[in-house]
């Protein structure tokens, strides 16, 4: 068992005839992703890094079985083409595109949802299993195949984590960028469960940032629910407060959604708690020793 | 986001039938006083500073007048008043009712549950955040089927209204919801909501449009908010670009990677004055306005943290070079760079070339990037 | 159901942007000339009666004028004509445009799937029953996210359109989706839908609201469709009533019993001529109306068919009496009852009591009624 | 295990003080199911036929449990009625309204089957399974409890069909009204399933009616999966073809909705085709018989 995929994925990318598309396309191909077909509408019957390119999904899965989809395009076009892969059957779309109305989000959501579908972003990195596979955009130099299981909302934050991780000769199981989007289709209380149920991960990275409170929710989930160790980092302490939503937002998250009240939540919970990204792979390689004494 | 002035969220409000008091916008105090005498606005009528910020009541920002010489005595006094750092350019005159009661009501985003949200509260007219929770409604809305009568019924019960007032609310939801959804609000927020007899009428009006949306709002194109000039020009060249009380520049890729580089400074007593986050950017120009940018915010050190992912680093050391020979040489200022990842060692050889070192730690090059500014804060 | 006549279907259209010939209606030969005289109506121009029936351009119901004086000749024709039934009493005059292809363009509801469909041929301007299947695409749509883009391609492509003309009928699309889902309708058929250059014109509009989404459309109260006067009646009172060319009149309750009811008669050799359904009523007083309202339509014989569940047998046989006592001696006719049911021995005995028998069995009390209208057909 | 509703079975009405929830209740109640609760806004506190009211299902559900909802709420507000019990958690809701715009149970079947929720109805008689529980509004009179399940798209002509296999000694195992109107929440395909795997029911007699195809795709469900004998009626052999849809709706139905075609397909797929409903309990004995020969 895995998180998410698997070398059974079959990717399909929907705007691989963009520059984006077709550049991550060629690094999930190194990083050993099975890329089955591209979607650009006009484009079938082109190639892209020898992948087939198809008008549609539903094209695209009765041609190559794809099972999961990277989707590109551009923000006014990601709402339609996230409803093109979950009415074409994929089950799994890993969101690059940033810059998505979030009320655009809602109704990919709720859809994808009620037909059994997993968003993972918008605006993320994606996901990466080493050894298996990559959809996203995860530079594949950064990882090494192992144990960590590594959730973050970051993008950049996370490639420099993951990076320090290996640097100490650690490698990961699966690594999930959630995105830093206000809505997002798979957040840390969703992901937890994946990992902690997952037989290839020992101990959890959980990587979060001021704002929101989904890092709250992650840690309530981590107290009640999860056995595994959890080394966690929240960036932001030292940014101003985001005035994103208002008054009205405040009321919602009320005294919630501050560096100070994540990472209390999280120590609380029992997680190892960074105050700098460099900790990180000291906290990973203690626990790490621990493990292998047992 | 796009912050609207009361009055062109009244607009809005009007568009989906919200009932507002009669009103008219004025831009000097010949009109104010022209709008209440030929009964545009009826008198009494209240006269209020179309500023962003709140409180104007209490700051001085909203006058009554019982006569078109009041009207514009109290015009005249408002326009060009220096309010919270707005200066008032425009007024809006509006009717003055009756007021038996003043309700809250909210629309938002939840992001937990992943849907439009409700707010409500019996007790209306002051800030929200003040007002105890348990006087507080939340109701979430799915947005498929949207807002359904029960839904309706916990707000009307939770604001107190019965029968004909219940009744008048109605016009209310279905409008704050509609508007929501249709104009990409992220924040559609009416405080006070004013009962007057049986009926109820909107005094204030606070939306909040969403940026990412701006593509199908071309009608807010025109409109500014509360950013700086510097600010400005990033948002146009599409930089996140903040500007902060400190001394030290800070460019970065990454919202994340941004804000861990701002801790690590701060920790080490330095005190951040601008940050950059470059994101996801491969293009050579990007980052030479960028540093651009920077450069006319007059850092003291400017500190770059790149991790190379979708960026290259050499990418953005050809960017920065390229940007170093633009600024004056009395304008440059000491720069420490922390290049890594993808290309990492093609950026630190062209960096090295044009004499800037990069430190390959997070936490050393930190505290070099301190030093040059000077030390600690 | 609420058939719209074109030009109404056509107001709805353009208040969804669906791009149209330039048009007005005319009720009166001088009117078609002076509208094509001040340049309302552009000549060359077509002249159509506005009836609901099919096939106008076969039967004389299109015509064209090159000039007012043929306008008003061709209206002075049109008006006054007796299409399939209907009496033309407004015509709709409109631009002539150079057709080079006609397409074919509609939304539905698909039982089957539950979500609206849209429906497209690049052969269009003949009936779509008539067209080879292979040559319709058939695009069903959640109503949730609504019209998404890649079904909009799958149209274009279907249609044969490529470049600005697949750009054209983007309006289309979202036009046909929001005005069917809104307005409440359950067609929406554009046919033909012309190209005219680059560009997309709707040459006609068939729209049918739907009769239960009427409490949402009051617009629409004014008009009738295809009903006879004695059908208005009954729908006006809520009481389910069809014409047929028999001469025994059906009495059943709910829509299944009064169809076996039918298929019964039929079989023994009866002719039904009315049917009407009592649906699930328990008030007396809708019983006896909708009784007179069956001898008004002249049956030879009636047939009482009720099964009580909600409705009670006792009630039926109440407002059955009570009926009967109103109609005139020389009016009456033979009355076959079969009651079962819910309070079947009281309605048995209150119809005993006024001298009319219920025979227990379908099949016997089918017969009966047949011999009582006087024998086979 | 039995079809949709049993002794467990806690209904919540809704619309309980409106005349016909009112009678329907004691009807139900008479047949021995719980009914729970009722709910109709601003007359929480009353009681209608010893059963609670409350302001919103979700009280009811808070204070009763209950777990099914039987809708008489007027048309027009129907939809938010259906929301509310499926916001409320209740997953089987029978809509007994009739006149309900179908646009607007478009919204309520997809809603609820997001949910996971099962709608029967609109406009129907609703289920009763004699001996357990009735939700909805057939009379208790015509039932017998036995081994024939019931399926039928008509409202009266269900009555007088299940009162003639009661009146020839031969009991029902469950009894569904599907409601006639062009979306219903349960169809024929939904329905067979139920019956074919329920260990209570011996056979099945089906009614349907012309119009649509519901019929025609029961027929191919039945020839596929369907193991038990089935008995199908078919009314309207006799009747104007209906002219509802139009044009466009002749497209979807291409050649199927005609009694003809119903018939054909039901016999094709192996049922026993009544011609008349007095037909259906001479059917229904001599196959009882045989089966209990056996």
């Amino acid at each position: 068992m895995t998180v998410l995929v698997d070398a059974q994925t079959r990717v399909v990318v929907q705007g691989i005839t963009g520059h984006q598309g077709t550049v991550h396309t060629r690094q999930m191909q190194l990083f050993g992703t099975q890329v089955v077909a591209g979607v650009t509408p006009g484009k079938a019957g082109t190639e892209v890094e020898g992948v087939p390119v198809f008008d549609s999904v539903r094209d695209a899965v009765a041609k190559t079985h794809a099972n999961a989809s990277c989707i590109f395009v551009p923000a006014p076009f990601a709402k339609d083409a996230l409803i093109e892969a979950v009415d074409a059957g994929i089950l799994l779309s890993v969101v690059v595109t940033e810059h998505i109305p979030f009320h655009d989000m809602l109704v990919m959501y709720h859809y994808s949802k009620s037909k059994g579908g997993r968003i993972i972003g918008p605006n993320c990195p994606g996901i990466a299993a080493p050894g298996l596979s990559k959809v996203g955009i995860i530079p594949n130099v950064v990882f090494r195949r192992g144990r960590v299981g590594v959730i973050s909302r970051s993008g950049t934050l996370t490639y420099e984590i993951v990076n320090g991780i290996s640097e100490h000769g650690i490698g990961q199981s699966t690594c999930i960028g959630l995105g830093g989007d206000p809505v997002v289709g798979t957040s840390f209380v969703d992901a937890l469960p994946m990992f902690e149920s997952d037989p290839d991960t020992d101990l959890i990275v959980l990587v979060g940032e001021i704002g929101g409170q989904s890092e709250e929710d992650g840690a309530e989930y981590i107290r009640q629910h999860v056995t595994k160790p959890v080394v966690a980092y929240i960036a932001g302490r030292a940014s101003p407060p985001g005035k994103r939503m208002g008054h009205a937002g405040a009321i919602i998250s009320r005294g919630r959604g501050t560096a100070e009240t994540k990472l209390a939540a999280l120590s609380a919970a029992g997680a190892q708690v960074a105050r700098f990204p460099y900790e990180i792979p000291d906290l990973v390689a203690q626990i790490v020793a621990r493990q292998n004494r047992r | 986001m796009v912050k609207l002035a009361e009055w062109r969220g009244k607009q809005l409000f009007r568009k989906y039938g919200v009932p507002l008091p009669k009103g008219h916008v004025a831009r000097t105090a010949d009109e104010a006083a022209a709008l209440t005498r030929d009964g545009t606005v009826p008198l009494p009528c209240v006269v209020k500073a179309q500023v962003l910020a709140g409180g104007r009541g209490k700051g001085g920002a909203v006058k009554f007048a019982n006569t078109p010489e009041e009207a514009r005595a109290a015009a005249a006094a408002i326009l060009g008043l220096e309010f919270k750092g707005e200066k008032v350019k425009e007024l809006l005159l509006e009717q003055k009712l009756p007021i038996a009661r003043e309700l809250y009501l909210s629309v938002t985003l939840d992001r937990t549950l992943r849907v439009p949200i409700l707010i409500a509260s019996a007790q209306g007219g002051m800030e929200i955040e003040t007002v105890d929770d348990a006087a507080i409604v939340r109701v979430p809305v799915h947005p498929f089927p949207g807002l359904a009568g029960y839904e309706k019924r916990r707000i009307a019960q939770a604001l107190g209204l019965a029968g004909p007032a219940a009744r008048a609310l109605d016009p209310f939801l279905v409008a704050l919801w509609e508007l929501f959804v249709r104009e990409d609000a992220e924040l559609v927020e009416i405080n006070p909501l004013a009962v007057v007899g049986d009926g109820l009428v909107a005094l204030d009006a606070k939306v909040i449009i969403e940026d990412d949306a701006s593509f199908r709002h071309p009608e807010y194109d025109e409109i500014h908010d509360d950013r700086t000039p510097l600010e400005e020009v990033a948002r146009e060249k599409g930089i996140a670009f903040v500007q902060l009380d400190g001394n030290i520049g800070v460019i970065a890729n990454g919202a994340g990677l941004t804000m861990a580089t701002l801790d690590v400074l701060k920790e080490f007593g330095g005190n951040p004055g601008v940050f950059l986050d470059l994101g996801g950017t491969d293009d050579p120009k990007k980052v030479t306005e960028a540093f651009l940018l920077m450069a006319r915010a007059k850092p003291t050190a400017v500190f770059l943290n790149i991790f190379g992912g979708v960026t290259r680093c050499d990418t953005v050391a050809k960017g920065l070079v390229e940007a170093m020979k633009e600024v004056p040489e009395r304008e440059r200022f000491p720069l420490v760079a922390r290049i890594r990842g993808n290309n990492e060692k093609e950026g630190i050889e062209i960096l090295r070339a044009a004499g800037i070192v990069s430190i390959p730690t997070l936490r050393e090059s930190a505290q070099a990037a301190i030093a040059a500014a000077g030390g600690k804060a």
